[in-house]
């Protein structure tokens, strides 16, 4: 039943796109470890550790897409529960740290002793543990997920309220993270890990099988997603999205499908934060601005909304430029590229890269095009 | 070093009387006080203004102002003072010098220093023929708290025939005495009588610094007036704490008010409204430059030019953006947000490379600089005026939407756009009018943040959401929500301050907006009934 | 020559030739040096005006033949005050543009983001702003000051010289106040203040609205005691703060303030006359009068174009690092960075206060401590100035890292713990 | 069709008994009573403002009433339960504007409308039975779609859309039917054949047509209901009610 439900509706380019990220899981590791740094093949570590960024974002496009793009939710928090599975494993990298910290304390994070902190504080407690570590990725966005959707889909805030109070939600987090007092390391966040399961998160090999990792994940959530978005549940959700109310009157309980969605989208964003972290090597406050959360609605507004493979194109589109304008001659300029390039995506093509693409190729190949319905309302 | 100053003056002081002859001796003492004030060393230049005090110096008044206020030149064996209008004066003999002598820079001061300054100008301006000035020479007494200064002090009082200098002089005096272990004691519990009635702050600081000394009746004398003024200041802090959260309201008010419009009344999510509350800002700014480099003498009035000059600036900023950009994307709310969030990024790193990153400094007007006190209550001019600023602009904006024929067809439109366009509203200009109205309001915004908070071009960035969480918690499309909003998360926020602490108190009223919307999920004053969902 | 088809082509091809054989030549004459500073974003506001230093820099060492006989090339990129990027920028530049050194950072945080990858990587890392401290790293050098390179000092002077017995600690909520403040509150309870006569208070990043606090400061400067506040508020948040001090009247001589951030750039957005008499402590001012200053501001005002254009402390941490980066190349006579690590402890570099500062094994350096009073026109006037102070990795004054050193030379190790004679903490 | 369940207060469908709502101090509803049996249909006529679309409002869960009784079956009180609950007692509505799922097909939007469990699990692994197949195919004949089963239902045109949302409610087999203004901007034939359909539905199921066309209500030819400011003013049969002068009145404004 699983696979039916994960594999059944895979369109052309459902396969396409899994088919490029299990090549790219499987050989860019592979052409960073096996090949010689001479040879023209071979991926560098640097290249491999920015794609690595990259797919991670990209996972959490797609969860965001999930939401937004089939069940017409606008979270500007989505980076909230990115963030909160970063520091799910992040805490448990710190543990795995040990007595490897500068001062040596064998249980106690470095800021814990400089700044004077007895014990370890009760929520750190289990971090320790690798198992309970990657539950707590997945269930602590889930929670925070599910409370908060229980309350707001109930008393139908929707629309423009919902994105203010997501807003709000990520950003009272950002300030309780900034706080020392929380034990979650202020605005240094936390950071210099050494091992994971064992492994020096710096050397290569860890960081080609993290790669691999992350490949691996973002099939599985592509597929899960993929397989929610085709299902009848998929259809009951893009028919919330359409007619909120229709929906209701055909006797849908329009909060719980909304809940399921949202919580298994933060999970999700939990575990593209959980990937990220080793990768980047640090996670801190700033996770939790605003701002990031609306940049990842516009990768996913970029690359085509209401299309996974869009979702993560786009992440993976946007997040490249940044890498190429930030450095050289447009290094002072490249906020107006960035700026413009919103602007533009959301005046010329409302479907983003994927969808304007696709547009493109349907006119090409069927001069007759059937009437399109108007774009759906965002609301 | 103090004992050892009033104990030199005490015996110059006996030395002066006892030699009658003292006119050569004041000559000494001021050559040696010149001398110090050469010495480009601060003990040295303290030292100085203490002996040109004892010495009565006849200039002495107009060096120590000088010295004050960093005109006094010294080096090269000379000294001299800059007058106001720019000429030079000997400071020996007050006569005047052709140039500024050669050598002598100004005579730098610190606040040890300044501290004997405030000491000493007291003292001179006790005698001074203003009223008000003796009242401030007073003050000063009251805080430099100078022994030396006690005799000039009770002289004063014996012929003070003014009553508010005179109940001033009585405050410097016991001041003064409480903190006189040799005064007789009934007088040192008539001062703390005296600082009783004074009760305020600084009242309180004199009493607790009571010296270990004091006898048991005067103990108790100052710690029954002490609590009697801890009790009064505590009912005027709860006011105080109100006033901020007035001020806090109104700043809140300013910064949503625009957006209120913007997002309230047209629907339009629009994200770079606090770089419009930028943009005016730096209005603000281009303003006071132009003031500061042309025509110094408007400077008072740079902030009433700047308000029409930043309203225009946002304001056509606004319907360039409405018209470029916004026309495009009515009835899609949500992408109006991603591509108005575009528009702030640009908006941020334009002003970012004409201005430069840094801060820019746009200054207060003399009437808006300072404070006053109210009964217990400190209020600041400038926050004031910004209470009265931003009732004005509510006032005028509820005016605008009510009795214009504009105001009327801003509302016609928004509630049916295809029924006011048959009507033959211009249903386009409208949109455009009102957008550039909401971004000229946040324009107006800037002008008066650019007077307590920084002025960079991420001065948007950090209102931007406190503005949204105020619409959205007053309800939009109501300007009198936006108002109620604004003062109660600013009465809030601050009366949370001082038990939570600045950042668990604003945590704290983030969630509690969040819950709010769930309980209410249009706001404190949402339209009810059928048309809202329709 | 008359121009025929062949000959144009001929002549762009031969052009061609030339220039693509000139390339590769002229690159690998240049050496790459890596300017890690935010251009965009909240902290462009800081760090735009260090990149254009070394820019600065880097042209006049070119101007007087490079280094080892080879030109400087500037890397600049822009990690957008977004820490993440930071590491992904450092990485791009050690990397891809292969540069000998970087100078970069402000924030504590994008030294620890960027700070795997330069260990990883074995790059160099000159990082130009006081911090901390509670840290030493092999591939870090750190120009700026240490706590006790400027918060103590500080305290002393206002102890000593204003009598102050009662403290205010007030700064913003991230590590580099806290841990300062930590650090003074344990400095000044041994020093025999009494617990009730220091009041610590945080506030959030950017934090505007400052009315309740400076009123409560108003409020513990009461007790009959001199009082005094010790500022390690952050950049934004000290413009509002300032312009809420002068409107409540409190003045220097009153409750005078020591900041530990505000320089000659923050003051340029006040208006300082209220501000008079309140003091900073640095380990460089412009107002500073050194010839060696003097042709630095002269140089820096020509760079900029700018008569107004002012300097402050990071930008010398910056000149001090540079020169002994530059000084380090030559001794080691090559790039390498393990050559250049081993030759940097001991180089010794003319700081512009008249000084000659020396970078210690601990990879920190020796600097003065000047404690500069607010004037009218936005500069300081140096009040009181210290001789050269060892920077410590480690402070004393904290239980945790009281018996830890940092000893790149001997020991080779960033934490050695002079207790157990073991490196690594405890 | 439907006995009273045990304990049934009434034996009418739905039961509607001295109902008021206002909003912000407009009273949309004054004191309306009225019943509808078992396998009625009736027609409910008023001009605007009425309180037509407020009162199918209030019976599904939309509104809640200020005060009065709604009961259906005889026992459930419908004021307590929300739209979903409602629906799956079998209570379908056609809105006034057509409102289908524009980006599904039109099979999928009759598939999401058929009578099944609702809950998330049950629509995550749903798979389509061939019984349900055959209903779907079933309806679309009905509805005179079966052509055009694959296209979305976003490129409809208007009297198609409205088909099809009667299709979905008949997919939905509801106990009660409430369909508001179903013949609106249709063409003269297009209603007469919306009138047929009707009339079908009805033969199985209770229905409240809410309409302003009289030529429509007389094609339908039954019981009628005329609202008026938010009460009842008159009812019976169309002749009967378009005799009765208060009713005249309100209708020409006298």
């Amino acid at each position: 039943m699983i696979t039916r439900f994960l594999l059944s509706n895979m369109d052309r380019r459902g396969f396409v796109f899994l088919a490029l990220i299990a090549a790219i899981g499987l050989l860019v590791p592979l052409a960073n470890l096996l090949l010689p740094a001479g040879s023209p093949f071979h991926v560098s570590t640097a290249t491999m550790s920015l794609w690595g960024k990259y797919l991670c974002y990209a996972l959490l496009a797609i969860s965001l897409d999930l939401v937004w793009g089939y069940c017409g939710i606008l979270s500007l928090g989505h980076g909230a529960f990115f963030a909160l599975g970063g520091y799910a494993m992040g805490m448990y990298l710190m543990r795995q740290i040990g007595s490897r910290g500068v001062y040596g304390n064998p249980v106690l994070p470095d800021f814990m002793v400089f700044l004077n902190w007895g014990e370890l504080p009760w929520y750190w407690y289990g971090f320790s543990s690798f198992p309970f570590a990657m539950l707590m990725v997945l269930v602590v966005p889930g929670l925070l997920a599910f409370v908060f959707g229980w309350f707001a889909f109930r008393s139908r805030v929707t629309g423009v309220y919902l994105s203010i109070i997501t807003q709000a939600l990520t950003y009272a987090l950002l300030l309780a993270f900034f706080r020392n007092d929380m034990g979650f390391g202020g605005n240094n966040g936390l950071t210099d890990f050494k091992d994971i399961l064992g492994f020096n998160v710096q050397a290569q090999g860890t960081r080609a099988a993290l790669f691999a990792m992350t490949c691996v994940m973002l099939i599985s959530g592509f597929l899960i997603a993929r397989g929610i978005v085709s299902s009848k549940l998929g259809k009951v959700v893009i028919a919330i999205r359409d007619a909120e109310s229709r929906t209701r009157f055909l006797g849908y309980r329009v909060d719980r499908f909304k809940l399921f969605v949202f919580t298994v989208s933060a999970c999700m964003a939990g575990v593209a934060g959980a990937l990220y972290v080793p990768q980047v090597g640090i996670i801190n406050p700033s996770e939790f601005a605003p701002a990031n959360s609306i940049e990842t609605v516009i990768w996913v507004a970029v690359g085509g909304r209401g299309s996974l493979v869009g979702a993560a194109l786009g992440a993976v589109v946007v997040n490249w430029a940044k890498t190429v304008f930030t450095s050289g001659f447009m290094a002072p300029y490249w906020l107006f590229a960035l700026g413009a390039l919103f602007v533009f995506v959301t005046l010329f093509m409302p479907k983003g890269i994927l969808g304007t693409a696709q547009g493109w190729w349907e006119s090409r190949k069927r001069p007759a095009p059937v009437p399109a319905p108007e774009p759906a309302p965002a609301e | 070093m103090r004992i050892l100053s009033s104990l030199l003056r005490t015996l110059a002081l006996a030395m002066t009387l006892a030699l009658m002859p003292a006119l050569a001796f004041a000559q000494q003492a001021a050559e040696d006080a010149f001398a110090r004030l050469s010495a480009d060393s601060f003990s040295d230049t303290a030292r100085a203004i203490d002996i040109l005090v004892q010495s009565a110096h006849p200039n002495a008044a107009v060096i120590i102002e000088a010295l004050a206020d960093g005109r006094l030149l010294a080096g090269g064996g000379a000294v001299a003072v800059k007058t106001k209008e720019g000429g030079f004066l000997d400071a020996r003999t007050g006569q005047a010098l052709a140039a500024q002598p050669a050598g002598a820079s100004p005579v730098r001061l610190n606040n040890n220093v300044r501290r004997v300054i405030q000491g000493a100008l007291g003292g001179l301006g006790l005698i001074n023929p203003d009223p008000g000035k003796r009242v401030a020479a007073a003050e000063a007494v009251f805080r430099a708290r100078d022994v030396s200064v006690l005799p000039v002090l009770e002289a004063a009082i014996a012929k003070e025939t003014n009553d508010r200098a005179r109940r001033a002089l009585r405050e410097a005096q016991a001041a003064i005495l409480i903190a006189k272990t040799d005064a007789p004691p009934f007088d040192r519990i008539a001062a703390v009588d005296v600082l009783r009635e004074r009760g305020d702050q600084d009242a309180l600081a004199t009493l607790r610094a009571l010296p270990g000394d004091a006898s048991p009746g005067l103990r108790e004398a100052q710690a029954r007036a002490i609590s009697e003024i801890e009790g009064k200041l505590a009912l005027w802090r709860a006011g105080q704490n109100l006033w901020y959260g007035l001020s806090l309201g109104s700043v809140l008010l300013l910064a949503a008010i625009g957006l209120a419009i913007t997002f309230g009344v047209m629907g339009v999510i629009n994200m770079a409204h606090g770089e419009m509350v930028m943009l005016g800002a730096y209005t603000t700014f281009i303003v006071q430059e132009v003031i500061r480099s042309r025509f110094p003498g408007l400077f008072d009035w740079s902030l009433a030019i700047a308000i029409p000059a930043a309203f225009i600036v946002a304001g056509a900023v606004g319907i360039a953006i409405e018209r470029g950009v916004i026309r495009f994307l009515y009835g899609r709310p949500l992408e109006t947000l991603l591509a108005t969030w575009g528009i702030s990024l640009i908006l941020q790193q334009a002003v970012r490379t004409a201005f430069g990153p840094t801060n820019r400094e746009v200054g207060a007007p003399a009437f808006m600089s300072g404070a006053f006190e109210l009964g217990g209550l400190a209020i600041t001019w400038n926050r004031l005026w910004i209470i009265v600023f931003a009732a004005l602009v509510f006032a005028a904006l509820l005016a605008i939407l009510k009795l214009t024929p504009m105001g009327l067809q801003m509302r016609a439109v928004t509630q049916n756009r295809r029924m006011a366009s048959a009507m033959g509203i211009r249903t386009g200009r409208i949109d455009a009018l009102t957008f550039g109205l909401g971004s000229g309001v946040a324009g107006l915004a800037g002008v008066a943040l650019s007077q307590i908070d920084n002025v960079s071009p991420n001065l948007g960035q950090s209102y931007i959401i406190d503005s949204f969480m105020v619409v959205v918690f007053g309800g939009v499309g109501n300007l009198w929500g936006t108002l109620i909003s604004a003062m109660s998360l600013g009465v809030a926020n601050k009366l949370l301050e001082p038990y939570a602490g600045a950042v668990l108190g604003k945590i704290a009223l983030l969630v509690f907006i969040i819950l709010f919307i769930q309980k209410r999920p249009r706001g404190l004053f949402a339209l009810k009934g059928r048309a809202v969902e329709a | 020559m008359k121009l025929t088809r062949r000959t144009v082509i001929g002549a762009a091809f031969a052009g061609a030739t030339v220039l693509s054989s000139l390339l590769p030549a002229a690159a690998q004459e240049t050496i790459k040096v890596g300017i890690l500073h935010s251009l965009s974003g909240t902290m462009a506001i800081s760090e735009t005006t260090l990149k254009d230093v070394m820019l600065m820099l880097i042209e006049e060492q070119n101007k007087k033949g490079g280094v080892l006989g080879k030109k400087l090339e500037a890397v600049v990129v822009d990690p957008a005050s977004n820490w993440p990027l930071f590491a992904e920028k450092a990485r791009e530049l050690i990397v891809k543009d292969k540069v000998s050194a970087v100078f970069g950072c402000w924030t504590s945080v994008s030294r620890k983001s960027v700070l795997p990858v330069f260990k990883e990587l074995n790059s160099i890392l000159f990082y130009p702003v006081q911090y901390e401290g509670e840290e030493s790293e092999r591939n870090v050098f750190y120009t700026g000051a240490a706590p006790n390179q400027q918060a103590i000092p500080a305290v002393d002077y206002l102890a000593k010289e204003e009598k102050v017995e009662r403290w205010v600690l007030a700064g913003t909520d991230y590590v580099y106040p806290r841990t300062t403040n930590k650090i003074l509150e344990a400095y000044l309870l041994a020093k025999g203040v009494k617990k009730e006569d220091i009041l610590i208070n945080y506030t959030p990043f950017g934090h505007s609205d400052w009315q309740t606090i400076v009123s409560d400061i108003k409020k513990f400067g009461t007790a009959g005691k001199k009082t005094a506040v010790v500022s390690t508020i952050n950049g934004d948040a000290n413009v509002p703060f300032y312009k809420e001090l002068g409107n409540q009247g409190i003045k220097a001589t009153d409750i005078p303030v020591v900041a530990f951030s505000v320089g000659e750039e923050e003051l340029a957005g006040i208006d300082t006359k209220p501000l008079l008499g309140h003091l900073a402590a640095w380990n460089y001012f412009q107002s500073v009068k050194t010839p060696e200053n003097e042709a630095f501001i002269k140089q820096w005002k020509a760079y900029k174009k700018n008569e107004k254009a002012v300097t402050n402390d990071p930008m010398e941490a910056h000149v001090i690092g540079f020169a002994m980066w530059v000084k380090a190349v030559e001794k080691a006579k090559s790039f390498d960075p393990d050559k250049v690590i081993d030759a940097l402890p001991g180089i010794e570099a003319p700081n512009l206060t008249g000084g000659v500062s020396k970078m210690l094994p601990n990879h920190h350096i020796t600097k003065p401590v000047l404690i500069g009073e607010i004037k009218a026109d936005g500069q300081f006037d140096v009040v009181s100035k210290t001789g050269l102070v060892a920077g410590d990795a480690w402070s004393k004054e904290l239980d945790g890292s009281k018996d830890l050193v940092g000893d790149w030379v001997e020991k080779k190790c960033g934490n050695f713990n002079v207790k157990t004679g073991k490196c690594g903490g405890a | 069709m439907n006995a009273p369940t045990p304990g049934a207060l009434t034996s009418s469908l739905l039961y509607l008994d001295g109902v008021s709502v206002s909003f912000d101090g407009f009273k949309a509803i004054r004191g309306l009573s009225l019943t509808i049996e078992p396998g009625e249909m009736r027609a409910i006529i008023g001009p605007n403002g009425a309180g037509k679309t407020t009162m199918m409002d209030i019976i599904t869960g939309k509104t809640r009433p200020d005060e009065g009784t709604v009961m259906f079956g005889g026992s459930v009180d419908l004021t307590r339960l929300d739209e979903a609950a409602i629906a799956n007692l079998g209570i379908g509505r056609k809105f006034q504007k057509p409102t289908v799922f524009d980006f599904h097909t039109i099979e999928d939007n009759i598939l999401l409308a058929l009578k099944s469990k609702r809950s998330v699990l049950k629509t995550l692994f749903w798979q389509t039975e061939s019984q349900q197949q055959k209903r779907i195919d079933e309806i679309l004949g009905i509805i005179k779609l079966a052509d055009k089963r694959e296209r979305l239902a976003g490129s409809l045109s208007h009297g198609q859309k409205q088909w099809l949302e009667i299709g979905m409610l008949l997919a939905q087999d509801p106990k009660l039917l409430l369909v508001d203004e179903p013949a609106a901007g249709m063409t003269d034939g297009e209603t007469a054949q919306t009138a047929v359909l009707l009339k079908e539905i009805a033969r199985d199921h209770s229905v409240i047509v809410v309409e302003h066309d009289m030529g429509f209500i007389r094609e339908l030819g039954v019981k009628v209901t005329v609202l008026h400011e938010g009460s009842v003013l008159a009812e019976g049969p169309l002749d009967q009610v378009s005799a009765n002068e208060r009713v005249v009145e309100v209708y020409l404004g006298r």
